[in-house]
């Protein structure tokens, strides 16, 4: 058995179906199962691609541009781990976070939650499957029906908190992404209507200095943007990622705005390279920059731990768009690029502890208002422990995944000779420690003796700590994904710190 | 209708922005026309497509139709991730907070017994065109979401006259059915490969049949999907504790 | 000019007033319905790719993406009304606050 | 993992393992974090002594882990490396016997200590870093370690004050960051070699290494109090008293001067900087720096704000030292590290002892203390004395050094800025010792402890001793095999090599 790529979508979705079909102890055992298949898989994958380089599977034996086939490179093996393990552990989170939660609904302190939460697993394990097959698909129609799938299952996910609040953030959550898989779906047609083929190998051979090619550039960019959330299209983002349940929010500001940067990733670098003016990439860095001030300063002026998590979520967006305006060159591409998709990486290993972290203390506290959180860090010691590990990722300090992200990035931009794009990620970093810490700080606060406060169960503090670990010490083992990420990337070597000339 | 609030949205509601607002809007709107247009016009008069790969490995494909041949083999994977989609739809419309109001004898007032015979003579022939469109969808337009349209249709059509309850999909079997498609679909894409074939490669000489098998689960389960999609989450998934909580809610 | 083009451009004139209106109208359905057109537009663009001319046979793969498409943009219809409709039960509004406000 | 790789690794944890351990002890277990702590100071002791034992006879401890592509983390035990690890081992031996005497009852002790060995360990970390960016590393790890240190109280102004703290310590890294990147850019991967590493670059880049060491300095100069990137000192007094002392004596503030030795010797190299034009602008700013911290320290009335910007002063002479050309000064400048370290570690404990037996926190309420604590006072005043610069005391031995090297250096201005921060620290201690020795106490002293059977808890006396005889003993065997004047010798012949 050596198709070892199509299973990270396969069993997902078949664990899905079980899951509905079995009863709730079983759909248990077959969510475990599940995840321990998937890993598996993984792995087998991964050897794979180190050893022979990038793989691909013609599904249905029907070679492209006929058929569709998966294709894995580094950069795909390491979104799948990404999402895997990220995944994986938000599910841990979740079990306790529901049994909590169905355990004390109908008090007034948990706000509304809707009564439907064991949805919650064939949710999570089709936006699984949606985000494996995002990452693998090489046809971009295929593309285009995995961001739906990806899209009504992040919505549907939201609307499990059940609130008003919620609702609405909900449906503006589903119009956006389905107004941004609108304008892909014109992409696709006007370059299926110019280059005859939907396969991504086969359109980067294709495509030409052609205004049908340029307007679908415009269209599939604009429409991948509004779902990522970048400045100024963020609008719909804090609000949904805010409201959800807790492992939700994770779930969506870990993992589901990283699959269409990684499309747009795909589709600049590997596709449209050929056409695209090098001014385009320094429209998307504008926008980046913009996106980590505005993100950062309104994240400054949150009264709720969650809306301040969800605001750096925007900042956070906004460093990846940095790799676009300097990964231009030959001699810092690859710097540019392995710094892009390794703080991709490392922000969804923080954003999903901190957003775990912060559900934590909500469950505990029964609201999130910031100025009353004081003393946390004597209730909850392990959370806030967790919410600072993720900080200080997010912060980019050493020895940080988000550090080694930040140093690569900073490398390129100065190589570049472009240092402005390096002063960004250095104040953004500021930025970014003054809203970690207005939180932070709480955590030393003297403990209000009136203070109603529930226990939760120990395994979602558990999760979010490893996370948050995980998070704190990926620049560590920096190396191993740094490779990996070389296998089939547009930019070969150079990466490094090599004397300029 | 029942008089429940949901039940009338009134269209008129919310005030479109400012004129300022809606003239910049309407020149954006042009300009996008514009420049659609333009790009629309540069188009090559003639598309160079797939059409030729197509009529070159259509004999392989088990079917006649070439769209029917692309949907089920050529491209199959999508046709399942939809059909993922479709089951994703019905999930997320029981995820929503559950509605209460909207009670089964809605059809009552416009029942009666013109219609009643209509239906009863309409239904079987409902069955029948659908099964027929899944058939045909081999060799002519047609198929497992056209058949399961038609099905659904039907369903819609006895419920609201009134002659038959809605089938609950807490039901251990209707939840079968509802997934049966998407779990024939599935354990075919993946049985395939145990042979060591690749995802969705049917063997070239059972084509025919293994797609007329995908596509009869499909319709079965496609016709559900499209009932509950049209209940809209109303009347499904009653738990044990529901009732206390309703009757906490109206003290 | 032939029917290929007639359609696309149909198809991009239905696409941008699909997205006026999704722009321009505050009430949710008509929202949901103004996707509706936008996709329709998609549609038309992506069915006048089939066109080969009057003698030869279309091209079956964009027939075979619409319906893909279609059966996508009726899931999503579905659970946006489902949506909708739990909105307005709970807020007595059927538009975005946003909107309203405006 | 031979022996001579583990050691540097085991060195960190040595601290680093009991920090984590005590983080989960229940508040009520003292004895257990007790032993902890003291377990893993005194096993730190041995194994650097080892190392101490080992570099002495040309042994090399390396540890390397690959961080980044073409860059990796190294630990190294080299002399100036020794320098640093041998007095925070010491010193944190004696700090925890104090923290634990002073801290005895209070409040979140279990993360207290658990922050106060990650520290240690993060001090170690920059000691033994052999290259910019494991130095950097362990830069910010102290500074996330000892934020919650200073705000341990949890009191709004030790809010405020921690504040103020990570304002100027994560811009200062931030710069010094950029500087680093930079510098990579322009000089590919080096690690830290004696004599500089960058001599071979071309005039070319001379304007960008220019800012390069700026940014440098800049940055690790937040840390070394430079005026005016001083400001958080005075502010974080609000700590417990252990921590201002490991603050001043051994971590940050030593952390950032150290910082200052690396750059200038063994990233450009003091030749290399001096043909820049950088070593004059640099002294000049320790200059400066000195003579404004002591002449803000005559002013303050509350005894640890006076001695905080004694410690912007003092640490300064370090950077002097460093800046000015010339071997002499350069022994001056490395052995001021140590020295001031153990001076101004025993005033700080005195000056918590003070303030825990008695409730003394200024100046003016020491009114004849002297009598009620004599021992703790005389430990206050040999290190006093030894910061005027009173032979045979410790600080003697620099400001010999820094003097003779700037007649060396044909540098007289230097004679005077020496000559004025002298009477300066004179100005600012004698007062105390007058105060504290001949004036006749004002009234009853409100005790905040009952008496024991010394003047004071012996946990807290202790230390102060200890140190206090250190700083007499660095003094008069400043000759001897294994002084740190030796060592700062050794280092500065090397780095002056032909």
């Amino acid at each position: 058995m050596n198709a070892w790529i199509v299973w990270p979508v396969v069993v997902p979705l078949a664990a899905a179906t079980l899951s509905v079909l079995a009863g709730q102890r079983m759909a248990r055992v077959i969510i475990g199962s599940a995840t321990v298949a998937i890993v598996g898989a993984l792995a087998g994958l991964t050897l794979q691609v180190w050893q022979n380089g990038p793989q691909r599977h013609v599904i249905g034996g029907w070679e492209p541009p006929l058929g569709i086939q998966l294709y894995a490179d580094g950069l795909s093996v390491v979104m799948l781990w990404m999402s895997t393990v990220v995944g994986a552990l938000i599910g841990v989170y979740a079990l306790g976070y529901f049994a909590h939660d169905s355990g004390t609904t109908g008090t007034a302190a948990t706000g509304e939650h809707g009564d439907n939460s064991e949805l919650f697993w064939p949710l999570w394990l089709f936006l699984w499957a949606a985000l494996h097959a995002l990452f693998l698909s090489a046809d971009i129609f295929n593309l285009y029906v995995t961001l739906e799938l990806l899209g009504l299952a992040g919505v549907a996910l939201v609307n499990l908190a059940g609130g008003q609040l919620a609702l609405v953030a909900g449906m503006r959550y589903l119009l956006a992404s389905l107004l941004g898989s609108l304008a892909y779906f014109l992409g696709v047609a006007f370059l299926y209507a110019t280059c005859g083929v939907l396969d991504v190998r086969m359109l980067s051979t294709r495509v030409s200095a052609h205004p049908a090619v340029w307007l679908a550039i415009a269209v599939m960019t604009l429409g991948l943007l509004l779902k990522t959330a970048l400045f100024p299209l963020h609008f719909w983002l804090p609000p949904a990622h805010a409201n959800a349940p807790a492992p939700v929010s994770a779930l969506l500001s870990a993992l589901v705005v990283k699959a269409s940067f990684y499309l747009l990733l795909r589709l600049w670098f590997q596709v449209f390279s050929v056409v695209l003016p090098p001014v385009a990439g320094q429209v998307l860095g504008i926008l980046g920059v913009l996106a980590i001030l505005w993100g950062s300063v309104l994240a400054l002026r949150q009264q709720r731990l969650k809306l301040l998590v969800a605001y750096s979520t925007v900042a956070q967006i906004g460093y990846l768009f940095v790799l676009f305006p300097l990964a231009g060159g030959t001699a810092w591409g690859a710097a540019a690029w392995s710094g892009g998709t390794f703080h991709a990486l490392a922000h969804a290993c923080a954003k999903a502890a901190m957003f775990m972290a912060a559900g934590t203390m909500m469950a505990a506290l029964g609201h999130d208002h910031l100025h009353e959180l004081a003393g946390m860090g004597q209730r909850l010691p392990l959370s806030m422990f967790a919410f600072a590990l993720a900080g200080v990722s997010l912060m980019g300090l050493p020895p940080s995944g988000g550090f080694v992200a930040k140093w690569l990035l900073l490398d390129a931009a100065l190589a570049s000779g472009q240092w402005w794009w390096g002063a960004v990620l250095i104040v953004g970093g500021l930025l970014a420690a003054g809203y970690v810490f207005l939180v932070l700080r709480q955590a030393f606060a003297p403990l209000p003796a009136d203070v109603r406060y529930r226990p939760v169960p120990r395994v979602m503090e558990l999760a979010a700590l490893s996370l948050a670990l995980l998070a704190f010490l990926l620049g560590l083992m920096a190396i191993p994904p740094l490779t990996l990420l070389q296998i089939g990337a547009p930019f070969v070597g150079g990466l490094g710190t090599e004397a300029l000339p | 209708m029942q008089g429940h609030p949901a039940a009338n949205i009134p269209l008129s509601e919310g005030q479109p922005g400012g004129c300022s607002v809606r003239r910049l809007l309407a020149l954006f709107s042009w300009a996008l026309v514009l420049v659609l247009a333009w790009a629309a016009l540069s188009l090559p008069s003639h598309s160079p497509g797939l059409v030729d790969f197509v009529h070159a490995e259509l004999e392989h494909s088990g079917v006649v139709n070439p769209v029917t041949a692309v949907l089920l083999n050529f491209r199959s994977y999508d046709t399942l991730l939809e059909v993922g989609v479709l089951l994703l739809a019905v999930f997320g419309v029981w995820a929503l907070p559950r509605e209460r109001v909207w009670g089964a004898p809605l059809g009552a007032p416009v029942a009666g017994p013109v219609l009643h015979t209509f239906v009863r003579l309409l239904a079987p022939l409902m069955i029948v065109v659908g099964g027929y469109l899944l058939w045909i969808g081999a060799y002519a337009p047609g198929g497992a979401f056209q058949g399961g349209a038609v099905l659904a249709a039907m369903g819609v059509l006895v419920w609201l006259s009134d002659l038959a309850p809605l089938p609950r999909f807490s039901r251990w079997d209707m939840r079968m059915a509802l997934l049966l498609g998407f779990a024939t679909f599935l354990a075919v894409a993946g049985g395939v490969m145990v042979g060591g074939g690749r995802l969705l490669e049917y063997p070239r000489l059972w084509a025919g049949s293994v797609i007329l098998l995908i596509e009869t689960a499909l319709t079965v389960s496609i016709a559900c999907i499209l009932i509950l999609l049209f209940l809209g989450g109303v009347g499904e998934k009653r738990r044990a504790t529901e009732g206390v909580r309703e009757r906490e809610a109206k003290q | 000019m032939n029917a290929a083009v007639l359609y696309t451009l149909m198809g991009v004139g239905l696409f941008s007033i699909g997205l006026h209106g999704f722009l321009a109208q505050p009430h949710l359905l008509r929202k949901v319905l103004a996707l509706n057109i936008m996709g329709s537009g998609v549609f038309a663009v992506l069915m006048a790719t089939a066109w080969r001319g009057p003698q030869l046979p279309p091209d079956p793969v964009p027939h075979a993406l619409v319906l893909t498409g279609i059966v996508v943009a009726v899931s999503a219809t579905a659970f946006a009304l489902a949506l909708l409709r739990r909105i307005h039960t709970a807020t007595g509004r059927a538009s975005l606050p946003e909107d309203t406000a405006a | 993992m031979s022996w001579d790789t583990a050691l540097p690794v085991l060195v960190l944890l040595s601290s680093l393992v009991p920090g984590l351990v005590i983080f989960f002890l229940r508040e009520e277990q003292s004895r257990v974090r007790t032993a902890l702590n003291l377990a893993g100071a005194v096993v730190k002791i041995g194994l650097v002594g080892i190392m101490l034992w080992g570099v002495y006879h040309e042994r090399h401890y390396e540890t390397r882990l690959p961080l980044l592509p073409g860059l990796d983390l190294i630990l190294r035990a080299d002399a100036l490396a020794m320098l640093l690890t041998t007095l925070s081992a010491g010193l944190w031996l004696v700090t925890t016997i104090f923290a634990v005497g002073y801290l005895e009852g209070s409040p979140h002790r279990s993360r207290f200590f658990g922050f106060f060995s990650l520290c240690v360990t993060a001090t170690m970390g920059i000691a033994l870093a052999h290259n910019l960016l494991t130095f950097f590393v362990f830069y910010e790890l102290l500074t996330l370690t000892t934020y919650p240190l200073v705000i341990h109280r949890g009191t709004p102004q030790a809010l405020r004050a921690g504040r103020t703290y990570l304002v100027y310590t994560l811009a200062g890294s931030a710069v010094l960051l950029l500087g680093i990147v930079w510098l990579h850019r322009v000089a590919g991967p080096f690690s830290f070699t004696q004599g500089g590493a960058l001599s071979h670059l071309g005039p070319q880049s001379h304007g960008t290494l220019l800012v390069i060491f700026a940014l440098l300095i800049a940055g690790v100069g937040v840390k070394a109090a430079l005026v005016p990137l001083h400001g958080w000192l005075p502010v974080a007094m609000v700590a417990p008293a252990p921590v201002s002392a490991l603050l001043h004596a051994v971590a940050v503030v030593k952390a950032g001067a150290f910082g200052v030795v690396r750059v200038v010797y063994e990233v450009f190299g003091i030749r290399f900087a001096a043909d820049l034009g950088v070593t004059t602008p640099l002294a000049l700013l320790a200059a400066l720096t000195i003579v404004y911290g002591s002449l803000r320290a005559v002013v303050q009335d509350d005894l640890k704000r006076r001695l905080a910007y004694s410690t912007v002063s003092q640490v300064s002479y370090i950077a002097l030292g460093v800046a000015t050309p010339g071997s002499i000064s350069s022994i001056g400048g490395i052995v001021h590290l140590v020295h001031q370290g153990i001076m101004k570690i025993t005033l700080f404990f005195c000056a918590g002892n003070l303030a825990e037996t008695l409730g003394i926190h200024r100046v003016s309420e020491m009114n004849g203390v002297g009598r009620r604590m004599p021992w703790t006072m005389v430990a206050f005043t040999v290190a006093a004395l030894g910061m005027i610069g009173v032979p045979p005391m410790a600080g003697f031995i620099s400001k010999w050094y820094l003097g003779v090297g700037a007649v060396e250096a044909g540098q007289g201005w230097i004679i005077a800025v020496l000559a004025a921060s002298s009477a300066l620290n004179a100005a600012y201690f004698l007062p105390i010792l007058h105060t504290a020795w001949f004036k006749h106490p004002t009234g009853e002293w409100k005790e905040e402890h009952p008496r024991g059977r010394f003047e004071a808890d012996w946990r807290l006396l202790l230390p102060s001793l200890v140190t206090a005889a250190l700083v007499i003993a660095t003094g008069l065997f400043a000759s001897t095999v294994m002084s740190p004047l030796t060592w700062a010798k050794l280092i500065a012949a090397r780095e002056y090599q032909p």
